[in-house]
């Protein structure tokens, strides 16, 4: 394990902190939590909290700023946070008009969070809670827990986040995150595992000539293992699937995330985009905008997900409303 | 019987094996889940011996309620709040008891693995925790007296039955027919707790 | 090697087809050049080019964009582009008024800047250039090429392109932008090389436990090979080195990169500037601002570099002007 | 005796080490530079060969003049402004000339190896392809006629005394004494030109 950390069971409260520092003008660590939270916050405004284990960086923190979350809290690495902490979170962003929770779907996300929420609850705060799962590499059916939430959570964000900012309530406020999680779908691809700083050993082993199609964002293997193929047949695949789940035709819109995973070059997340755009325009979807880069990574995972968000007038508005969170600049 | 003293040297003895099997308990997490298992149950259970040390109790079901906090509020994940639950039924189930016999200790942890199932929404046969807070929990209720022994080696072999399940809960679900052949790590960790509650049982 | 591309000759062709598409708003592919430009040019302004190998993605096309470049001439994997490309982005941006070249300190840069300056001025066009060299891991002698340019070059955009976008004339964008090398200083470290793709073998080999300090950003080794150590010990011997090369004392003010290399987690960045953050107020050096993330790369080399650039009003206000290239927003 | 020709035939025949050459021109590159020599000369020339081929050409000069433009537009870095000034300079000293001579190509490989050093502000000893074009030229100019297997040997010398030295010129030059023992990328591409160069002279 090669990694510039210090002592590797602190790694999270070592970033907490450098990351605090390194945006004092917007940001404040809740005192005695792993919670970042902005430091002033729009008046009057419903209260936004996300969050989960950390090494997905630039995920969530990077999203706290005006027009996207409230406030972050992290967890240990791929661990997701405890309700304590999530409900310090929720306290420091309620201004009265109640708090929703966006959460990725991971079992222990959905209980902390859940376990928060009702904490909240008890302590008279309204709050809400939506769920991300735009993972199309898992099966979505009534006998698993269902698709993972991935890098679309970043899109949920920012709809949520525009909304809120524009002073919808609660109830609206979730109906727009609802929606996105509704038209937000994923996949991703592995090169190469990662490694958990305390667990010192990779989280798996390809060869050189293989890759993981169907990765989470958690050093998990993917859901089929082959040889690596040009940036274009990978693209293709990954797209096409999405296209197929998300049952989209000619004349719809979509918002494209191309996501690095936390060590892919953006040379080549710039090459996979190319190929992505020529297949959308090939069947003639419009493109809306494009993001690329590092949205949600696994450490330093190499590979990249892909992400469709469908979009109609409402989400393109809420999309291009103002941002000042560093990570999704609006 | 279970006293204030030997729920202390229980959480102490389990502890020592959450460090011992930190690596394995993460390698078997790395193999159907995320590589955090070891990593959460060693800060989890560190801490839980650190706050015991620090108080004074006049029942188990008080320090009970302090392992359930300290595990909800220390380790995060899944098995976070699962555990939590867990001791805070046990906790809460042992309420008023100077003495805990077997029977109450029988209600206890039946209540503990219905506060899992209902935590969790799984149930047995699904590869996790509960396939072997369940079968401890029924073969405990069949017992006449309690047999420590025994315990341990009913602990172990649920452990060792989540080998060939098929998970339908937790991230090992979404590896579908490729988790089979492996331990599911949660079960293991709460095989650590019974052969742990083994030792001291009296 | 293991890399998300199609045939290794030609991943800067796809590249900046896949980035250009990428930025359609803002940016357009000078046709039948490898050059990306601003789509609608500040009217009347001093034009900016700059420009280098590819792989250091987002540099340099991510800072087209109004505030900072015109336009970012891309060549071949850590290879200059050709007199002639710079001379087609010259030709794109300049309107009268003059344009600055901003050169990183390499032979290859400042020839092909150079023959492009030249042929530019042959047909009448303005054209001044500035020779960034902020890495002082390399030696500045009379017997040396001089010191290399890394990531300080991205402050040399911010403040060159907040100057043109000012209104001010070609030699006082040059002032700035001068003035700025002055006072910019970087060290970098790598824990692994990389590998140019159409190369196919890594640039150097490191075991476990070893880093390079003071490699540039092109996969050469560095100044010294040594043993692992903290991220807080390598953040104080990287941050002293500059303090002492730009004769930083307590009350001088700073802004500050922590800049990955390509494949270093973001958490890594964010503990690392956690410590430089803690120095520098350590030595009462004020710090203005801090940037955390990947500015100037060297294709998937894990490792990081800091710099500083000592502020005065000048490039406070400079900073802080409005930038719309994506990969520094202000 | 140089023409038209023969300068294709040269081009050709140093195409053909480039792209032999590739990976180890990228090795030595990869050394004590940037990993990109093999594949600069390797499409560089590759571009000169086709271009040579969709043309007619009358003279020597401007044939070269191609090779010249060809190169200071496919090549980039360091190597691509300094070859293309070597044959721009060859190819304005040739200008005029239906037959090259031994002195003519003596004045032109002359002018050559100067635009190389003005260019590049660097002299020899500073472990750079400077280092194999002055030595020949100096070499041919003190001989009688035309020497090819001379030429050879002496540009492979040239190449090979680059390894012993310490680069102050080019990206080696950042490495200060950990340059030495490695033969400098540029030599030993200017050797394969001068290598071809003596197979095509007559
Ligand atoms: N729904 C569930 N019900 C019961 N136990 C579960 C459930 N989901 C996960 N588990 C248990 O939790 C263990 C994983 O714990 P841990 O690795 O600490 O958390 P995470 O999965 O969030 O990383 C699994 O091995 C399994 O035994
Ligand atoms: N100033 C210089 N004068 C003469 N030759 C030089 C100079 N700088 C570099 N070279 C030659 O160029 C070669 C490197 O070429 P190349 O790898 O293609 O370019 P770059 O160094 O830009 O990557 C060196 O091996 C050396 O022979
Ligand atoms: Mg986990
Ligand atoms: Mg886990
Ligand atoms: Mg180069
Ligand atoms: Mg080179």
């Amino acid at each position: 394990m090669k990694k510039i950390i210090n002592n590797p069971s602190n790694v999270m409260e070592d970033m907490v902190k450098g990351m605090t520092l390194a945006n004092e003008e917007q940001w404040i660590q809740v005192e005695g939590t792993n919670v970042i939270c902005r430091k002033e916050l729009s008046a009057n405004k419903v209260g936004l909290v996300s969050g989960g284990g950390s090494g997905h960086e630039p995920a969530h923190a990077g999203y706290v700023g005006k027009g996207m979350l409230d406030a972050a809290v992290v967890g240990e690495v791929f661990t997701s946070p405890t309700p304590d902490q999530i409900l310090e979170a929720i306290k420091s962003v309620d201004q009265g008009n109640g708090v929703l929770l966006i959460v990725k779907n991971y079992t222990g996300d959905v209980l902390n969070f859940e376990m928060a929420g009702e904490l909240a609850e008890s302590e008279g705060i309204r709050v809400e809670q939506v769920i991300v799962n735009d993972d199309i590499a898992v099966k979505d059916s009534d006998f698993t827990i269902g698709r993972r939430g991935i890098a679309g959570t970043v899109f949920v964000h920012k709809i949520a986040g525009a909304k809120a900012e524009q002073g919808a309530s609660l109830e609206e406020v979730k109906a727009a995150a609802e929606k996105a999680i509704e038209q937000v779908r994923s996949m991703g691809m592995a090169l190469t595992p990662c490694t958990v700083p305390d667990a010192g050993k990779p989280s798996f082993h390809l060869a050189e000539d293989e890759m993981e199609i169907g990765i989470g964002i958690h050093g998990e293997v993917g859901t089929e293992r082959k040889k690596i193929t040009s940036a274009k047949d990978i693209a293709v695949e990954l797209t096409n699937n999405i296209l197929e789940d998300l049952s989209l035709s000619a004349g719809d819109e979509v918002a494209v995330m191309v996501n690095g995973m936390g060590a892919t070059p953006e040379m080549e997340l710039y090459i996979v985009n190319g190929h992505v755009n020529e297949l959308l325009k090939e069947k003639q979807i419009d493109i809306h905008q494009t993001y690329v880069g590092e949205f949600m990574t696994s450490l330093e995972m190499a590979g990249f997900s892909i992400t469709l968000l469908k979009v109609d007038a409402e989400l393109k508005q809420l999309l291009a409303y103002p941002s000042e969170a560093i990570a999704f600049r609006a | 019987m279970l006293t204030v003293q030997l729920v202390q040297e229980w959480m102490k003895k389990t502890n020592e094996r959450m460090q011992e099997n930190k690596a394995y308990l993460t390698e078997l997490d790395q193999a159907i889940g995320d590589s955090d298992h070891g990593i959460n149950m060693s800060r989890g259970f560190r801490e839980v011996v650190n706050k015991l040390e620090q108080s004074a109790y006049d029942d188990v079901s008080t320090v009970l309620k302090d392992v359930a906090m300290t595990l909800m509020s220390k380790v995060g994940g899944a098995s976070g709040p699962l555990y939590g639950t867990a001791f805070l039924k046990l906790s809460t189930a042992l309420k008023g008891k100077d003495i805990v016999n077997k029977e109450d200790l029988a209600a206890g942890l039946e209540a503990a693995a219905n506060g899992i199932q209902h935590r969790g929404k799984s149930t047995t046969g699904e590869k996790t925790m509960v396939d072997v807070w369940v079968p401890v929990v029924l073969w405990w209720k069949g017992q006449d007296e309690i047999n420590a022994e025994g315990l341990e080696k009913v602990a172990k072999e649920a452990m060792e039955s989540t080998k060939s399940m098929e998970a339908t809960k937790g991230r090992a679900s979404y590896l579908q027919a490729k988790s089979v052949g492996h331990i599911d790590p949660g079960s293991t960790s709460s095989y650590y707790i019974f052969k742990s509650l083994a030792e001291v049982l009296v």
